[in-house]
């Protein structure tokens, strides 16, 4: 058998050296987990999102563990536009890989705004559009349920970064994801990312209080990973091979298994989040995992597998 | 919130367990020991660091064998590691041994407490900041609140062993004599306070217990003790360094009493924890930004545990 | 302590002596679950989806477990109306507790066909319409993603069961499930049952193909309770507290503890499904652990728990 | 599909493991005790019935100790329990012994695995109908495919202690000698298949071993061993029965030579089973509405898991 396997992936025009990547606000800005992992062995980075001002965040417990699964309400607590430049760019600049900036937003002019400012940093891929974080007041998910909106913040967004990668970040509350993948697209998305996290709530009940002081929360992990995989499956379906849009899927991915998972339904690239939490090395597993599927089923390499279930 | 070191100073390694005993009703003392790699990055833990454990993959106890209270709690399948600090950390050979002492609260404790010689458990670790002893100190005050002891025994061998020239007294508190996770020794004084803590007397440390139902030594509040042992002893504010660890509300009237004393007080706090290492966001404590009154929320897990109590916003 | 408690509630206008009733497809038609429990201890009991003519259900494998949950594509296995009215109604009428059939159908017609029998029925206190079961071709959650067609189906179904209790069984997988409600209350219902099934898929990826024969199923269990307490509470807050209709909620519950963080969010009385699978006197556990919450918390009753959490 | 029996003949039930033993890379024994009213459902337990374990709050093995083709799978966590089959049932005083045997595949019998004398695992059965005797029988011939094992020799013991009157021969095939659970007894008979089951031995049962690699015993598929055997011995068909368990094509072989052969066969199946007592509808088996070519679902869990072989529609 042999022991190496080219596992590189065209995702949006650009050569991913392997397919995966981390998720949005589970593994920081660039180097928190380099004691666990060498970052510059990733497909990608996808950054914690960036708003115009620093965010402080909910008041706390922010998060709290369920069966399989947990919810954050985290809301988009970040260190803001401007120290993202300052301080965390030129570590980027360090890294051999690309990185993509989850970008988050009250209104469409902030979106604009920290679009338009990210796109003038050559070493950034592309930006990340999360138009559907559920633990905000105003802006995040309310843009990312009806497809109208969904197709107008994209274009608008686009127009401003053009030469970038722009990844919609889609949310799965919804009646029809297929309409909110194919709006994104309508409006210039690159590529989709999916899924955000499905909105729920954990009751303490010797409190009678939610347990969240945000009440609810996105509920992320293995708990999630059959719909995730689900909607990958609809998605890559009904929209996404006929229009030729990567998906990079997410939602509950713990192994090498489950990224392959996704991949057969339909994703060109993956990325870890909750599992980061137990497994701060949890990337580089998965690679390894998928590196010997590939060897194990003798194949040249994972592209053959994108959308293949039966 | 810088991160910037790219040392490796972290592990994810697995650890064996040594042993695991039932102290009481509901605390256990696990001892565990670490090699390779672990014992590599753990050999550098200092008091009041702490390690993330996994659970997830180990037993529940027998259904009959789960207290009825936590019963229901116990039917949660875990995905999240759980943090616990260490009493007693000790490079032996090329191995460290880690010491730690916890209490059953839930889901994730029962799986710990089921684990027996032998056994493999995940730890992710040293994480966190520790205590740091500030210059020209000269007295260490020492208060323990409940499961806050084991980060404070952890610093009291510490300095006994490390800064010979620090006098240090220790005051710990519980709800009463069955919380108290010491080793009680009688003492010749005759007075209401004729119990001492064998973990401190065992390095010449005095020591002193509160309870809130006067089960055991002094009934109150151990900043009552405290305040109590003030009266006798007499301290020079600037020489002097209070540490504690406990629940929030005792924390805060430390603070409070630090505060009045004019005395430095580093307070080791606990939040719940998803990473442990700073990327989720979820450990946020509400914090001034220095020298203002404006709030700014720090992260437990990578600006503390332990943090300036001068620094924390107390509710 | 006092060591007993009334546990009683009024749902749709019926009282019954406990809140805890079965989930349909999850405990038969009427004693399956006799060798482990006394049916006549709950507080209801819900049966399997009836149709109008039998149905075989899908190919197998037709189940599959995921972390803490499973899927399911049974596809509405049943014996049909005729052999219910012939084998299980005279089983029903020797019951003391408060019997809803679950309806499902193809058709609208199908629907109300096998409605208008059942309302004959003197020993049935309601029917439960399954407008959500994701693992039909036709019908089923066709007709439950609509809120239009949520009413007018509704509205159909009323007219034939005036006299009886009409639970309206809501799909989690829409974006505005108040909407939903709001759209079956307008129709007529008497209360409703929220959460059927999400939407789901797993692949073997060693065969590269759904493991399920159906392709995809619905997921129950433990992993979905947070999203549907959290829709729970919406619905609550949204129409159901207003409008005085009452909640069955479902979603993953085993324990007491489960039971009554559904009734904190809004629910006036729930159902066990997954969970009997693996503890089939779970309902029991769950009366009883309900009582002692009671008497723990020294409350008279459930009843001012319902929509209590702030 | 008659569910009306009100007697409550199955139990869930808390019992004790008395051993677990490791017999091959992936083959255990489990020995299980009951008590009380779990004693009282099982001591009517009969061959081909079946239990369901619980296996959600039970350990994983450390990492290092999974197999690398299951760690993946050993990351989910369970909710349903497993289906299992005995080989052994016995009354002793007033405690039930069961004895099963397992193959470890995914994250349930992993869990599985890690039990010791001690345990306890929550059981509920008896469930399943069991094989039956039909009336004038004279010989039974018992075909074993690889882990369809254990309800065979459950039956085998059962059919020597209360069926005098009928002759049984066993025949257990495999993939190779180390996936045969069962004891390897060296014969006289100086043959190719010059071995014996030692578990059928020990009642005086005639036993014969096939394995596709002819690592052991007959070369080829235990069909094909009874079809050589048949060679030797003449049966009356009227007198005769089969009973098989094993994987589905196996199954389905049999039933075609017992067809031909114009001989009753019973075949006890396997389906994944949600509940295991006929309330999921997940284990539906496709049969032969009787005396029609209509394909109708049966339970494999409440009509099965032993079907005539004629009813089952094979693929
Ligand atoms: C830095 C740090 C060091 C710690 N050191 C120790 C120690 O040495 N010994 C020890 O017994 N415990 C220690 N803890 C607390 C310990 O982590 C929790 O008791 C444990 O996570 C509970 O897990 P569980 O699954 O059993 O309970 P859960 O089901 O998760 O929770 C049970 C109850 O405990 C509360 N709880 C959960 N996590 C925390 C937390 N982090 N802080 C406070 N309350 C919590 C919950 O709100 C709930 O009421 C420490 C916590 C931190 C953050
Ligand atoms: C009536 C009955 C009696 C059984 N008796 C025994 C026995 O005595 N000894 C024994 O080792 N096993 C027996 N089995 C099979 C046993 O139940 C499965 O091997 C077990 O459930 C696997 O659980 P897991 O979590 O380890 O694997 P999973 O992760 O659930 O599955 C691992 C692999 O095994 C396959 N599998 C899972 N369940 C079944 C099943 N029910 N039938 C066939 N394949 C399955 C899966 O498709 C998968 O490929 C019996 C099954 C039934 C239905
Ligand atoms: C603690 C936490 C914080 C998150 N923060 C963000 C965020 O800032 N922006 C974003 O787009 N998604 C965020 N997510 C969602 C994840 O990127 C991901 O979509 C989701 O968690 C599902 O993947 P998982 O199951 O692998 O975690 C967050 C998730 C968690 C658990
Ligand atoms: C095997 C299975 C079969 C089901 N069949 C039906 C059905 O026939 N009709 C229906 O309305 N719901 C059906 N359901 C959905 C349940 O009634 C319930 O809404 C859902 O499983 C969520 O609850 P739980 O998590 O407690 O199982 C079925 C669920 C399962 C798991
Ligand atoms: S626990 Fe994750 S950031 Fe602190
Ligand atoms: S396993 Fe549930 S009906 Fe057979």
């Amino acid at each position: 058998m042999k022991n190496s396997v080219d596992i590189s992936v065209n995702f949006a025009g650009r050569q991913l050296q392997n397919p995966v990547l981390t998720a949005s606000g589970t593994c920081g800005y660039v180097d928190e987990l380099s004691d666990f992992m060498d970052v510059n062995c990733l497909g990608g980075f996808i950054t914690k999102s960036i708003t115009l001002k620093p965010r402080l965040g909910n008041p706390t417990p922010r998060i709290v563990e369920t069966d399989s699964g947990m919810l954050n309400a985290i809301g988009l607590a970040n260190i803001g536009l401007e120290r993202f430049l300052s301080e965390k760019l030129p570590l980027i600049e360090k890294l051999s890989i690309p990185v993509y900036v989850n970008v988050a937003g009250q209104t469409l002019d902030e979106y604009l705004a920290v679009t338009e400012a990210l796109c003038k940093c050559k070493a950034l891929a592309g930006i990340e559009l999360n138009i559907s974080c559920p633990n905000v007041k105003a802006g995040g998910i309310t843009f990312g349920k009806d497809p109208a909106q969904i197709e107008s913040i994209t274009a608008q967004v686009k127009k401003l970064c053009a030469s970038k990668t722009l990844i919609v970040k889609l949310t799965p509350t919804v009646t029809e994801i297929s309409d909110s993948a194919r709006a994104a697209i309508n409006g210039g998305a690159d590529a989709l990312s999916l899924v955000n996290t499905f909105t729920a709530m954990v009751i303490d009940i010797e409190r009678r209080k939610p347990v969240l002081a945000n009440r609810t929360g996105g509920l992320s992990g293995p708990a999630i990973k059959p719909m995730a995989v689900y909607l990958v499956n609809k998605v890559y379906n009904d929209v996404a091979k006929q229009a030729k849009i990567p998906i990079l899927g997410l939602g509950g991915i713990q192994t090498g298994s489950d990224a392959i998972e996704f991949i057969l339904a339909g994703a060109t690239a993956v990325s870890i989040g909750t599992a980061t939490f137990s497994e701060p090395n949890c990337c580089i597993n998965v690679i390894e995992g998928i590196k010997n599927y590939c060897l194990r089923h003798k194949l040249s390499g994972v592209e053959q597998l994108i959308g293949s279930v039966e | 919130m810088k991160h910037s070191c790219s040392c490796k100073t972290k592990a994810l390694a697995p650890a064996t367990v040594l042993s695991n005993e039932k102290l009481g009703p509901r605390i256990f003392r696990i001892t565990l020991q670490l090699k390779g790699l672990g014992a590599k990055a753990f050999a550098a833990f200092k008091p009041g660091q702490f390690a993330q454990f996994e659970v997830r993959d180990l037993a529940l106890p027998a259904k009959y064998a789960i207290p009825a209270d936590l019963k229901d709690k116990s039917r949660k399948n875990n995905i999240l590691r759980r943090p616990f600090s260490f009493y007693n950390v000790e490079v032996v050979e090329d191995s460290v041994i880690l010491r730690a002492l916890y209490l059953v609260l839930g889901a994730g404790t029962l799986r710990l407490s089921t684990t027996t010689a032998g056994d493999e458990i995940s730890l992710v670790g040293p994480l966190g900041n520790g205590f740091s002893v500030p210059k020209n100190k000269k007295l260490a005050l020492i208060l323990a609140g409940g499961m806050g002891a084991p980060p404070l025994q952890h610093l009291g061998t510490f300095l006994a062993e490390k800064h010979p020239e620090i006098r240090v007294a220790a005051f710990a508190g519980a709800r009463s004599k069955a919380d108290l996770p010491f080793n009680l020794v009688k003492t010749h004084a005759e007075t209401e306070l004729s119990f001492c803590l064998e973990e401190f007397a065992r390095h010449n440390i005095e020591s002193h217990v509160a309870t809130d139902d006067g089960s055991v030594g002094y009934k109150g509040f151990v900043t009552d003790l405290l305040q109590h042992w003030l009266t006798k002893n007499s301290i020079d504010p600037a020489q002097t360094i209070i540490y504690t660890c406990g629940p929030d509300p005792m924390l805060a009237s430390v603070a409070r009493l630090a505060a009045s004393l004019n005395v430095d007080c580093q307070v080791s706090t606990e939040r719940v924890m998803g990473c442990g290492f700073g990327v989720c966001q979820s450990c946020a404590i509400e914090c001034y930004k220095p020298g203002t009154q404006e709030k700014i929320y720090k992260l437990c897990c990578t600006d503390g545990p332990v943090f300036d109590s001068r620094e924390v916003a107390w509710k």
